[in-house]
Parts: structure tokens; sequence; C-alpha cells
């Protein structure tokens, strides 16, 4: 008997047929992989599942009875568990108040937070229960939810791309569990855009496309070229990485120290560090371990630093502001596409005025015709699917929202380049693409910072690759040199000659 | 004063329809006469506004179909006052009064624009030919009310919740306290400034201050009855102010100070008609009924309800001035020489506490 | 069953269509108001909204009140969108009386004296400077001592009326006032212009309608406006864009208070020529609805304040044409509000009836078997 | 000394109302809703609690209509704010104008009606002490409800699984729709709550506190209580403390005149703004703190996706 069946499941909005008559059978223990580039209808699927959305047509059968799930609390109720691809957390509720909101069982809070010891020992998902979730970092946020999910003892999990925030370690762990629960005989829809870790997981595939199964294959026998072929209807450009001849530095760090600002940040210690123009240097690291303190100091978002810590082609920039350093070349892609990286609400046109003042004459005024006309280049250039300059930025799917973001600054002809998770939720076909556009730059002569949690990416693109922990740079490495063993190493702070210091002796120095 | 009290056993009367009772005029009947009535408050304060309505209800019983009334409330005192009264004026109402002082400058203002209607303002002091204006002695309420004060404190301090400094509720003050010395030469008065003249609650607030403070006979110049209550609730003495409040603390109301309109409304709407109507200043009092102090409680003295009957029959015929000298302020300079009567002019100008009263005026010299 | 449901894009014909709406609705809502209070439905919709507009003078009389009113709602219209929420326009509107009243004082105490109006440009400037000094303190708490807008704006108008209330019944009282709280009147070359003879409205509309250009300038073509409505639509994003904050919650501040200040010293040297207790009647307050139905757009502010005021003065000849209690005008202001918004609604949202769900149930047989049907 | 004692008690009785008000639009604000209405609402319950009163007697009715109408108000704003996702500040305003105008129509036949004196309730054996006595334990029994609910609301938000969810749908409405949680059914029982505790307050102020029915009773108490929330940074017993503050200030300004303290009165007069405005800028330096206790989409319409 099927653990669960869709038939012939449709879903329309307003703008777009998110399902079409979609069709899925999950066995019971079976680790049931859904793929599809972006927008191709997989998060709406799931979600009608989960009864966060209702379907339009079509039919839910769970063990084989036709439901109703009219909710979350009645999935929940049937065994269904759900992690979000964005997260579904309060920021100020600890993370025992986060998992105990998820919990339907009249559970006390003391009984939840108990829970969460024992399955975080038994999965190895560490989770201090007691923490508030605004002090938690990406990777930790994901535990609660997967935690959240395992505590409802589900007999089938759905995870929407649950590893894009995971170290490879993580993700390793992930997978121990993911088939531990799988032979206990808990079924898993599993979705992600690495084709690798779903032919490493997975035993059976469902592929979308424009919210139509297009395909159902064993993903252990195929190739990527093959899923990506069922995927976007053609393999994706392989990326050429030739070696590079770097030039003089660009951007120079030098004893770069900042106190955290929130109880929960992390210090940033005696950081030192060249960019080269003609190089791509890659910041490898688990999340919270002061990548984002890095970047608000270097974008100028935090302007704290020493004077002298940051050089711009020998210009002291610590103090400057984000407008000056992209005045002097340096541009900057924040990980967070809506709402840093683009204003929500308003249009692509608009958002192009965020980073770009060639449309603004000396008086302030805004010339409209010419950023439209701006706006127009970027969508057509790099192939963002959106409904021309007027739309709005949150219209956009998460990919081709990056896409146009890291467009708008590459096309600002930058002498330094710096971007974080570049590619991250992004489809296989728009990742590609936004690395060779990264490597086009760095052809061209610019100086490249990448900081990403994902290794393969970081190994594809990068020239260098330094380690970011506990607040700490390690030396860089060349690619070449480098091995995902060592890199996993040094991130839990164990590079050569780093007088590994724990976390709180760094913290003493601070303060 | 009989109209004033039997008035007020009715129920309330809804915000009244000002259209006449009956509406199909008879074609012969000649054109009512239209007359209209500017106020500062809602109908519903149970104060001020409500005690000028009071008057015109008098004027409708009183003319009938041969008056036609119209009434605004509610009108702020700034730029707005301005523009009801000019549409009052060219909707043909032949006379017009405004009930608070701050409509004097825009009615001067329209006035000019209509010489054929009368206005008439209320508590001001500006006059044009066809704006006059008119006023109540309630100082002799207040100093009537002193009396009695004055002989039933038994702390010796009575107290007074004021709204704000004008002349005319400074005349209360002193004659309030007065009235309080003319028993008891050593009684003080506390005064207490509100800075609003409605809001019930602050009211209440401030009466409870000055109980807690040691006065134990309060009288008001704030529009509700909030004062006289919180006096009831703590078992102390208060008054009534603007209408007859006795209903409202049976226990605590030794009197009511009353303003009743009606006699001077339906006066200048006779004169009018009959075409005498002419500019002049018209400051009534107990005299002419404009103003009095009533329902004496039983727990006053009779020696003293005796003394204010006398002092009442004095008024009436013209006898008595609250203000007589010597009058000394609180600073111990003589305001008035001993003996002399004070006039109109000492009166509107008055900017003093008479010794007695503790503090200073708020923004006073 | 009646639901909502989220359009892709803002509806264009609604966004015109929804206010038309509105006013239907109301049309009926307050016709059914009116006979059940026996009155005319037909007179007394007219005393709403043709009385109020009918004649030069009556006209006058609307613009007159809508300019206050415009003004503080374009102030407001600056800081909401840059999510800076001041409610204090009141207290900025008294303090812009009172210093644009002071120097119409000061000049008239000593004497200097010219041409009816030479001095009123003097006058509303220190207006505005007043207006924005007094919105200052509210941004100073909040940048320095991080103190919600909100709260401090609030508490502010209660200071600024009593500060007022001290003056007027102290230091600038007329000494020739018989102690009533007023200042002299100003002398005439510190009032405002009338714009048309035998009206009251003065050159402040005129002002206010310049300013409604100036401020949709500044708001869809100036960099400096566009910067301010990021910071207000997304904090982190205008950080990186590398927006000060604080310069944002600075201009906004400055701008509204000086645009409060602006109307209040316009009231002072326009129909009133001297200081009362009373220079408001609530503007500021009432702004922030203008504000809103204008939905935060300079054009729709002019439109709404004009509305607004209408419904004001609507208020008063109801009372005098038709006998209606005032009481009565709150509640028919606050329905027709009331409407407003919810037809707006309209605009980012479509209306749908929903028959009965549609049954995927497992008690919804007959469509299991549909579908089995279609399968086979 | 007595005097101080006296003063204790008129902070006591005079801080009730507007705590009581205060603790509804803290309920209501941490669900994410901010009704600026609460004017309007407390006026309407005013009348309706002395309408009431007057008619039964009873200030357990009257206090109980006060909150009907207090929730029925509330409701007609629900529904356009959470029904049809309408600007919250701009209909909590029309609600204010509405409610002062409705309750002023319904209300003129109860101008000059008077309701029985409220005969303080004392508390056995406390009551006599000296000093402690009249200051704390001679008022009415609202007074001591006020601070239960104050203890109740607190053990609510934070102790109990409602008042998280409560909290969770101020925080992120999104997420709770996600978890599955009906949004604006919370939001709207929230909604209403905060309306019946605003009543509850409006018409403690009719009939017990002024007591008596005129048009605009309320007087400006619902802006004030609506203050208080953002004064408290959303902790209800922070609200409480403001209300006594405030009226705390406001009782000495009283008390300052009448000693004869020779300050302008309307200088005095700005006492108790002026006192919250220092307080507030002593607390709030503490942005994090601010950002724990906000609800995160306070002011923010919800509309689920789907
Ligand atoms: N609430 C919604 N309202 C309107 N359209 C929606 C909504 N949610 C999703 N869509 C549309 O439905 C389509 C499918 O979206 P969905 O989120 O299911 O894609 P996905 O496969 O999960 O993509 P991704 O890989 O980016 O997560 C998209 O084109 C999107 O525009
Ligand atoms: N509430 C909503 N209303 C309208 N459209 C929505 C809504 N929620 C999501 N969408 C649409 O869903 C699409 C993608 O949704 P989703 O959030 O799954 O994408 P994403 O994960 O951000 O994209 P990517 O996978 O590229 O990172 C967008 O086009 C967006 O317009
Ligand atoms: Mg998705
Ligand atoms: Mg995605």
């Amino acid at each position: 008997m099927l653990r669960l069946e869709l038939v012939r499941i449709s879903k329309q909005y307003p703008a777009v047929k998110a399902n079409d008559n979609v069709s899925l059978r999950v066995k019971p223990g079976e680790i049931h992989a859904v793929l599809g580039e972006n927008g191709a209808g997989k998060s709406t699927l799931m979600k009608i599942i989960y009864g966060a959305v209702r379907p339009d047509e079509g039919e839910v059968r769970w063990n084989g009875q036709p439901v109703n799930i009219r909710n979350p609390q009645e999935a929940r109720a049937l065994g269904i568990s759900m992690v979000f691809q964005h997260f579904s957390l309060f920021d100020t509720l600890t993370a025992a108040e986060n998992v105990w909101l998820g919990l339907d069982k009249s559970m006390t809070l003391a009984e939840v937070t108990g829970r969460i010891r024992q399955v975080s020992q038994a999965y190895g998902l560490e989770v201090d229960p007691l923490r508030p979730v605004h002090s938690l970092s990406v990777g930790e946020r994901q535990r609660v939810e997967i935690v959240r999910a395992l505590l409802t003892d589900p007999k089938l999990l759905i995870l929407d791309e649950p590893t894009s925030v995971l170290t490879p370690q993580a993700v390793q762990k992930l997978f121990v569990t993911l088939r531990k629960l799988s032979a206990d005989g808990c079924s898993i829809l599993y979705i992600s855009h690495k084709l690798d870790e779903i032919r490493a997981l997975c035993h059976h595939c469902t592929v979308l496309r424009g919210g139509k199964v297009t395909g159902e294959v064993d993903p252990s026998t195929e190739t990527n070229a093959g899923l990506s072929r069922l995927m976007i209807g053609a393999e994706p450009p392989q990326l050429k990485h030739v070696q590079s001849t770097p030039g003089a530095v660009a951007l120079a760090l030098k004893n770069l120290s900042l106190a955290k600002q929130s109880p929960f940040g992390t210090t940033l210690a005696d950081i030192a560090l060249d960019v080269r123009a003609g190089e791509i240097v890659g910041v490898a690291g688990v999340s919270g371990n002061g990548q984002q303190e890095l970047m608000a100091a270097l974008s100028g978002e935090d302007r704290r630093a020493a004077s002298g810590a940051i050089t711009l082609f020998g210009q002291d920039i610590a103090g400057a502001s984000p407008a000056r350093r992209r005045a002097l070349g340096l541009h900057f892609v924040p990980e967070e596409r809506l709402g840093r990286g683009a204003v929500p609400t308003l249009s692509l046109a608009q958002n192009t005025l965020l980073t770009r003042t060639e449309a603004v004459g000396a008086s302030g005024w805004i010339k409209v015709g010419r950023v439209q006309q701006l706006a127009a280049d970027l969508i057509n250039r790099y192939n963002v699917k959106a409904g021309g300059p007027g739309a709005a930025a949150k219209s956009l799917s998460g990919g081709n929202l990056q896409k146009f973001i890291v467009g708008r600054e590459i096309d600002a002809k930058p002498k330094v380049f710096i971007v974080s998770q570049p590619t991250w939720g992004v489809d296989v076909g728009a990742a590609a693409q936004i690395r060779a556009a990264l490597l086009k730059l760095r052809d061209e002569g610019c100086a490249l910072l990448v900081v990403s949690e994902e290794l393969d990416e970081l190994f594809e693109v990068s020239d260098r690759l330094v380690v970011i922990a506990q607040g700490r740079l390690s030396p860089s490495v060349p690619v070449a040199e480098a091995t995902i063993e060592t890199i996993g190493e040094w991130m839990s702070g164990l590079w050569p000659g780093a007088a590994a210091r724990p976390a709180a002796e760094v913290e003493h120095a601070q303060a | 004063a009989l109209v004033g009290c039997g008035k007020k056993e009715e129920p309330a009367a809804p915000a009244a329809s000002p259209e006449p009772a009956s509406a199909p005029a008879a074609a012969a009947a000649p054109e009512p006469l239209k007359a209209a009535w500017v106020y500062v408050g809602p109908v519903g304060d149970a104060g001020w506004t409500f005690a000028h309505d009071q008057g015109r209800k008098e004027v409708e019983a009183e003319f009938g179909d041969k008056v036609k009334t119209t009434f605004v409330e509610k009108v702020p005192e700034g730029a707005d006052a301005e523009r009801v009264i000019r549409d009052l004026a060219t909707q043909g109402n032949k006379i017009i009064f405004a009930t608070s002082f701050g409509y004097m400058e825009p009615m001067l203002k329209v006035a000019s624009e209509f010489p054929d209607v009368k206005f008439e303002h209320a508590t001001g002091y500006k006059t044009a030919p066809n704006m006059r204006i008119y006023d109540a002695k309630f100082f002799e309420d207040a100093y009537l009310a002193g009396i009695i004060a004055g002989t039933m404190s038994k702390t010796g301090t009575i107290g007074f919740v004021g709204s704000f400094p004008i002349p005319e509720v400074l005349r209360n003050i002193n004659a309030y306290t007065l009235g309080a010395q003319s028993v008891n030469p050593k009684i003080k008065t506390k005064v207490v400034w509100v800075s609003t003249w409605f809001d019930p609650p602050k009211e209440g607030e401030a009466a409870q201050s000055l109980i807690n403070g040691g006065a134990d006979v309060l009288l008001q110049n704030t529009d509700s009855s909030a004062v006289l209550q919180t006096a009831e609730k703590n078992g102390k003495y208060a008054f009534g102010w603007d209408s007859d409040m006795s209903a409202f603390a049976p226990k605590a109301h030794l009197g009511s100070a009353v303003a009743l309109w009606g006699g001077y409304y339906k006066k200048a709407i006779k004169e009018v008609m009959d075409g005498t109507w002419k500019t002049e200043r018209t400051v009534w009092g107990v005299k002419e009924g404009q103003n009095d102090l009533i329902k004496i409680a039983d727990v006053v003295p009779e020696d003293t309800r005796k003394k204010i009957d006398e002092i009442k029959v004095k008024m009436k015929a013209g006898d008595f001035e609250v203000f007589t000298g010597p009058v000394v302020d609180a600073s111990g300079k003589e305001r008035l020489a001993a003996g002399a009567k004070a006039d109109q002019d000492w009166k509107d100008k008055i900017d003093f506490y008479v010794k007695g009263v503790e503090g200073k005026i708020p923004s006073g010299k | 069953m009646l639901k909502l449901e989220a359009r892709p894009q803002p509806s264009k014909v609604m966004s015109l269509g929804s206010p038309l709406i509105a006013l239907a609705l109301t049309v009926v809502l307050a016709s059914l108001l009116f006979i059940a209070l026996g009155k005319d439905p037909v007179r007394g919709l007219s005393i709403f909204f043709v009385e109020p507009l009918n004649g030069l003078r009556a006209t006058a009389e609307v613009l007159l009140k809508a300019t206050p009113l415009m003004l503080c709602a374009l102030g407001l219209a600056v800081c909401y969108r840059a999510n800076v929420w001041n409610i204090g326009a009141e207290g900025q509107f008294l303090l812009g009386a009172i210093t644009g009243g002071g120097v119409a004082l000061w000049l008239t105490s000593q004497g200097i004296t010219g041409a009816r109006g030479l001095y009123s440009p003097l006058v509303l400037l220190a207006g505005v400077v007043g207006g924005a000094a007094w919105a200052a303190v509210t941004a100073v708490l909040r940048d320095r001592f991080n103190a919600s807008e909100i709260l401090v704006s609030l508490m502010l108008v209660y200071v600024a009326q009593q500060f007022l209330n001290f003056l007027v019944f102290g230091p600038w009282k007329d000494p020739m006032g018989f102690n009533f709280p007023q200042t002299k009147t100003f002398d005439a070359s510190t009032w405002l212009p009338q714009l048309l003879p035998g009206t009251r409205l003065h050159w402040g509309i005129v002002v206010a309608l310049v300013m409604v250009a100036v401020f949709w300038v500044f708001l869809f073509r100036l960099y400096r406006g566009y910067q301010l409505q990021v910071g207000g639509l997304a904090p982190a994003a205008a950080r990186y864009a590398g927006f000060s904050a604080r310069k944002s919650l600075w201009t906004a501040l400055l701008i509204s208070g000086g645009m409060a200040g602006l109307a209040g010293a316009m009231e002072a040297a326009g129909p009133l020529r001297q200081l009362t207790p009373h220079v408001s009647t609530g503007y500021g307050f009432t702004a922030i609805i203008v504000c809103f139905v204008g939905r935060l757009h300079p054009v729709g502010i002019v439109l709404s304040s004009v509305l607004l005021s209408m419904m004001l003065i609507g208020g008063e000849l109801g009372q005098s044409r038709l006998g209606l209690p005032n009481a009565l005008t709150g509640v028919f202001q606050g329905s027709l509000l009331f409407l407003l918004l919810a037809c707006d609604t309209l605009i980012t949202y479509r209306v749908k009836w929903r028959s009965a769900p549609r049954a995927v149930a497992p008690t919804a047989a007959p469509a299991a078997a549909q579908l089995k049907e279609v399968q086979s | 000394m007595n005097e101080i004692a006296l003063l204790i008690a008129a902070t006591l009785a005079s801080g009730t109302p507007l705590a009581v008000a205060g603790l509804g639009l803290l309920l209501n604000e941490k669900a994410g809703v901010l009704n600026l209405g609460a004017e309007g609402m407390m006026l309407v319950a005013a009348i309706a609690g002395f309408a009431t009163a007057l008619a039964t007697g009873s200030d357990v009715l009257a206090f109980a209509a006060g909150a009907g109408a207090g929730a029925l108000m509330a409701a007609v704003f629900a529904l356009l704010v959470i029904g049809l996702n309408t600007n919250q500040y701009a209909t909590g305003l029309a609600l204010s104008l509405f409610g002062g105008g409705f309750s002023a129509f319904v209300g003129v036949s109860f101008v000059g009606k008077k309701l029985e004196d409220r005969v303080p309730f004392e508390v056995p054996g406390l009551a006599d002490i000296p000093f402690i006595g009249p200051a704390f334990f001679k008022q009415h029994w609202m007074v001591y409800v006020a601070i239960a609910l104050v203890l109740a609301m607190s053990w609510f938000l934070y102790r109990s699984r409602a008042g998280l969810v409560l909290r969770a749908v101020g925080e992120s409405p999104e997420s709770a729709h996600a978890l599955g949680y009906p949004v604006r059914l919370i939001r709207f029982g929230a909604v209403l709550a905060g309306g019946a505790l605003c009543g509850v307050a409006g018409a403690f102020l009719s009939v017990v506190y002024a007591p008596l029915w005129v048009e605009g009773l309320v007087a400006g108490r619902g802006w004030i209580a609506l203050a208080l929330t953002t004064f408290a940074t959303w902790r209800p017993a922070r609200v409480l403390l403001g209300a006594y503050l405030f009226g705390g200030v406001t009782m000495l300004q009283f008390a300052l005149q009448g000693a004869g303290v020779e300050v302008s009165s309307q200088l005095l007069s700005m006492l108790p703004y002026l006192a919250t405005i220092v307080v507030l800028a002593l607390i709030s330096r503490n942005p994090l703190w601010i950002r724990i206790n906000m609800p995160a989409s306070l002011g923010k319409p919800f509309h689920p996706g789907a």
C-alpha cells in the first residue's frame, strides 16, 4: 500500500498554474525526491500535502484512503510533517517554544524541552532549546525546524530545500538521520536543487517542469546531466575554469577586529586577507562563524572597523559608507535578496537605484526614462524572468531576483566584487549562469571574494580558499592544493599555525 | 428663577429638532423671526451650553410660531466660528447669540457685513452698532455660596476648582472667598486649575486633591457635576454650578449657582420684534433673575439662610455690591478703598486674588 | 461565501474606481440614515456634498479649511513613507502658530509696519522653523534615546497646547484685552494676503498647492525622497545601499514638522490674526486621516483634504439647516471613512464569491467518483 | 502624612482605567493589531455602562455592558482591518470619530442622570491600618481587579500556550499561518478581548470614577492608554506602573497647585506628559529589549496567500 498518493492535483494561482495534473506516489520508508527548476511548483505541491494550500482539483490519498487535509494541524494529525523552504520560525521565542508551537499534543513546555534534548542527541542535531531563535545562525534554525518536524513522529516528512544552508558535514549528518528515519518506515519527500545529494540519498525521483510531471526516475542510476535534462530540458553549461593570473592587491584586510554587536553575534578577531585583481578568493565556513559580520564590515553596513583595517587599492575605507565604497569600485551582493538586496514592494527599475546612481543627476534629480532603460537592459542581459522593469521585486522568484541583483552589481563594472551565497536556492541552470558570470568578471580583471557555504561551488569557482571559523580567518590555500577533507577540518578552526583558541577566549580578548 | 427650576425636572430633551411645532405655517401668518445660537460645547454638557440651550427653549415656549430657532453646537473658537456665524446670518437669522468669549472677534467681523442682523455676544467686551454684549453676575452666586462655605467649613479651608484664569473666574474665586470671610475672617481658599472647561474625571481629580489638602467645601467654575460628586464620595460639601445639581449629590450639595439665560433671550428677541433693539451692555444678576443660588440644603443653619435671604433682598433692590472696599489683594495691596463700590470696569479687569486665597495666579503678574 | 483574493498587481481601474464606489455606498448609507431620522435624504445629501461647494464663498471656506489639512498631511505622508510614525502634527502645528504668531506680535509691538501682507513670508518662515524645531525634539529623543516617536510626538501635543495656553494667558496676553486669553491683533503687514476678495481664502492655498507639486517631485523624482522611502520600506536594504537611517529620520521629522508649523502660522496670520488657545481645531489629528485616505500620495491628499473639509463643514450645515445633532455628523463621518477604507481593499484584492468549498473529502463521494471516471 | 496616603489612593484610582484599557490594547498589539480607536470604544462603553448601571444598579452588569459595547466596536474595526485588510491607523482613527459621535448621540437622554454612590470596598483588617489602610485598601474593587488582571495577563502571555500562540501570531503571522494557526481568527479574538477591556475601562470611568455621563467623558484617556503600551514596551506590569505614574503625576500637580507652589498651572499641567517622555527615554535605551518585546508585525496587515 502506498503511504501517499496524489491524483491529478491542480492548483491555479492568478498568474500561473503552479500544479497541473500532478500525480505522485510515495511508498512507506521511501525517500522520494521532487526535482524541478525554480517555480516548477514543488513548494506548492508540498504545501498542498501539508494542508497549507488547497488544491483546485485532484485527490490526496493517505494510506490508500482519500483524505481532505484542510490545515496543517490535520496533516500533522495524520502523521505528515513539513520543514518549510522559508523558515516558519518566531524570532523572539526560544527554540523550545518554537518547537512547542509546531506540536499538537498536550505536552508541557518542560517536556518539550526534554524531548528536544533527546532528539537532538539521538540524531546529532544540536539545538539549545532555551536560546531565542533570533540569536541562532541559519544552520541552527534549520535544525530547529527539523527537530520540530521529528518530534511529531511523522510517517511522512517533507523537507523543502533543507540543505541549502547546511555545511557538508551537517548534510552528511542529516543524511544519516534521514536514512535512519527511512529505515524506521518513515517516508520522506525531499526537495533540493543539488543533484549530487539527490543521487546519493533518494530512492525515487519525480521531476516537475512548469507545474507538470515530466518524468519519474531512480536517481541512483541517473547522471547529473540526465537529471538536468529532465528538469530544464538541457544540460547545464560546463564551466571552463582556466588558470588565473592575479594582478596587484585590490582589497586588503589587516588586523580587522570587531566586537560583536548582539549577544549572539560573532566577534571578528585579527582578520587578515589580500584579494588581488583577477582572482576569486572563496571563503568557506559553517554559517554563524562570522561571515555576516565580515560581510557587513566589507560592505560598509558596519563602519566600526579601526582605520587602516580595510584598504581598497591602498586607500583606507574602514569608515567609508557603502555608497563611497561603490564609488571606489567595490560592489557587494548580500545573501538576503528580498529586503536587503532589493526592496520587495518596489519595481525592478526602482530597485536599480539602490546601488546605481548613473541615472541620478547632480541635483539629485532622477531621470526616470534612464532608470527604466537600465532595468530593462539588466533583465535582458541576465535572462531575468520578470514582467518587465515595472514588476515588483517580490513578484520574482528567488532565483530570478538573484540574477537581477548580481547582474545589477556586475553591470556596474566593479573592480572589487564581494558576493555572499551567490546561488542559494537557485536552480542548476541559473546557478551555472551566475557562476559563469563571476568567472567572466574575474577574467576581466576584477578581484572577487565569494562567501559560500557550498564547498562544491567554492571549489568550482575559486582560485584560492580561506576558511572562517569562530570569527578568525585561516591562511589561504590555492584550490589546486586543497581538498574537501582539509577544508572541512579547517572549518572547526584547526588550521596549521592557528592558535586555535576556544571562542570564549577570543571574546575575552576583545572585551 | 422659577422657570429654570421647573425646567430641570423634565428629562433633558434629545438634541432637539429646532423646527417649529407646526411645520406648514398658515399662509397668512407672518414669517417667523429666525434666531440662532452658537454653542461652544455640546448641549449635553450639563453645564454652560446646557444652560444656554434651556434659555433657547424658553424662547421657543414663549413665542411659539413667531420664532424659529436654530443652533450649532461644539463650534470651535478658532477660525471655524466666523464661518458658522456668517452662514447663520446668510441663512436669514435676524438675531444671533454667540455664547463663548472666543467668538468675539469673529462675530465682530461678521457683524460689520450684516448691518440688518443683530448680534449678541456673551461675556465679551467689544460692541458694534449691531452687536452688543450680555453677561451674568455669577460672582453674586459665588459670594452667597461663600457665606455658606464659611459657615460649613470645619477646617477653615475651602476649595475652588478653576478652569482658566480669566477675570470671570477670578471674580468668582474672590467673591467666594469674600463671602466666606464675611462669616469667618480666617478662612483660606485653595485653588486648583484644571486648564479645561470640561473634563469630568479631571475635575474630579482636582477636587479630590483639594479635599486631600484639607479643603472641605468646594466650588468650581467648570461645567460638570464631577466636583460635587467627588465631595459626596468624600463626605465633604460642594455646590452645583450652571444648573441645579442637587440630584447628583444629596448629601454634599449645599446649593446650586444657576444661570437662567431665558429672561435675557426673551427680552432681546422681543426688542428685535418691536424694533427697539439697541447696542448696550447687559450685565444682569440676582436682581434681574439672570443668576441665583438655589436649592440651599437643609444642613445649612437657619441664621445663615436668613442672612442669605437678606442679602438676596438687598441684591434685588440693587443695594448690595459684592466688591465693596476695602478689598485687599493677596500681597496685601489695597485694590479698592474702604467704602468704595467696584464699578463694571474694575470688575472686568480683575487680575488678582484677594487676601485669603492661597498661591499665585498662573501666568499672572 | 465572500473571499478576498490578492491581485497579482494593484488594479489601476480600482484605484480610481474605489473612491467612486465608496461614494455611491456612502450615498446609500447616508440616505438610509436620513430616512431613519425622518429627514429628506436628498436634502440631507445635498448638505454634505453640494451645499459646502455652493457658490464662491462656500467653496472658499472649504478650501480655507482644507489648506492646513493638506499641509499637515503632506508632511505626514513623507514621515509615514519613511516609516517614521509622527502622530504629533497637532503639536507641531501649535508651535508653528506660536513662533509665527510670536514674530507677528513682535513686529506689531515694535510698531514695524508696512503694506498689508509685507511681512507675512517672515511669519510663515518662523512657523516652519517652530514646527520643525518641535519635531526635532521627537527626532532627538528617537535618535539619541531610541524613544518611540509615536509616544513622544503625541505627548508633545499636550505640552505644546499647555505652552500656548501659558503664553496667551500670561506673557503674550493683550494688555487691553480685559485679561482674556488672547494676544493683540497682529499688524496688517503680517497678515496673509487675501486670494479672492470677499472671501477669507488667502494665499495659503496657493502655497499648499505649490507644496503638493514640490512633494510630488520630492517623493517621485528626487534621489533624497527615494532614499527616504527605501528606509521606510526595507531598512536593511537602505543600510545595504548606504542610505543613512538617521538622516531619513531627521529629514522626515523636520519636513513634516515644518509643514505642520507652516500650517499653524498660516492659521494664525490668515483667518485668526491673533493667537488664542484655540488656534487649532485638531487639524494635526484630522490630517492623519487625510493622509491615509489620500493614500500617502500628494494628489490624493489634495482630494482627501477637500473631502474631509467638506464633511466637517457639512456637519455644521446639517445642524443649522436640518437640525441634525452634531453627534450625528461624527457617526456620519466615521461611517464614510469606514466605507472609503473598505473600498480601497478592492485595489489590491478582488472579491470572489466562492460556492460551497469543493469537496475533495472522502465524504464527498460523487467528486471522487467523478475523478475515477476521468481516470478510467 | 495623611495627605500622602490620600495622594496614593487617588493615584491608584486614577491609574486604574488607564491600566485596564492599556492591558486591553496590549493584548491587541501582542497579536499584531494596532487599534487607534480606543477613545471611541471607551466612549461607547462608558455610555453603555452608565445606562446599565442606571437601570440595574449593578456594577458587575455595567462593566459587562461596557465590555460588550467595547467588543462590539472592536468587532467593526476587526471586520475592516482583519477581514478587509484596511489600513489600521486610518481605521482606528475613524473608529474614534465614529465612537465619539455615536456615544454622544445615544447618550443625550442620560445627561444629568445620577447614579447611586459607589461605596469603596474596604479590605477587611487591612483598611484600618493607619496610612497603609487609607492609601491602599479603601478602593473600588475594580482597582484590585486591575492588579489581578495584570498578573493574569502576564501569566497568560508568558506562561500559557494560548498566550504563546498569540505572541507568535504577532511576531510572524506568516509562520503561524504556515504552522496551521488560524491567524485571522486569533487576531479577531484578541481585538475583541482588547475592545472588551477598553470597554470595562470606559464603564469604570462613567460608573465609578466620574460617575456621570456627559458627552466626551473619556477626554483623551484612550490616547493615553495607547501610549502606555509603547511606554511599557509591551509588558503588562509596566502598563500598570505607567498608568500609576501618569495618574500619580497628574494628582501630584494638583497637589502642588493646592499647596500654593508658585509655578504656572499651565506649566504644571505639562508634568504628566513630560514625565512620561523622560521615563520613556530612560527605559528605551536598550534597542534589543524593544526588539524582543515589540510585536514584529504590529500594524501590518496579514492576508493568507492561499
Ligand atoms: N501564493 C502564491 N500566489 C501566487 N502565485 C504563487 C504563489 N505561490 C507560488 N506561486 C506561483 O506558483 C509557481 C510555483 O511556485 P513554487 O513555489 O511551487 O515553485 P518551486 O518549484 O517551489 O520553486 P523554487 O524552486 O523556487 O522553490 C510559481 O510560478 C509562483 O509564481
Ligand atoms: N503570497 C504570494 N503572493 C503572490 N505570489 C507569491 C506569493 N508567495 C510566493 N509567490 C510567488 O512565488 C514565486 C516563487 O515562490 P518561492 O518563494 O517558492 O520562490 P523562491 O524560493 O524564492 O525562489 P527560488 O527557488 O528561485 O529561490 C514568486 O514568483 C512569487 O511571486
Ligand atoms: Mg520552492
Ligand atoms: Mg526556492
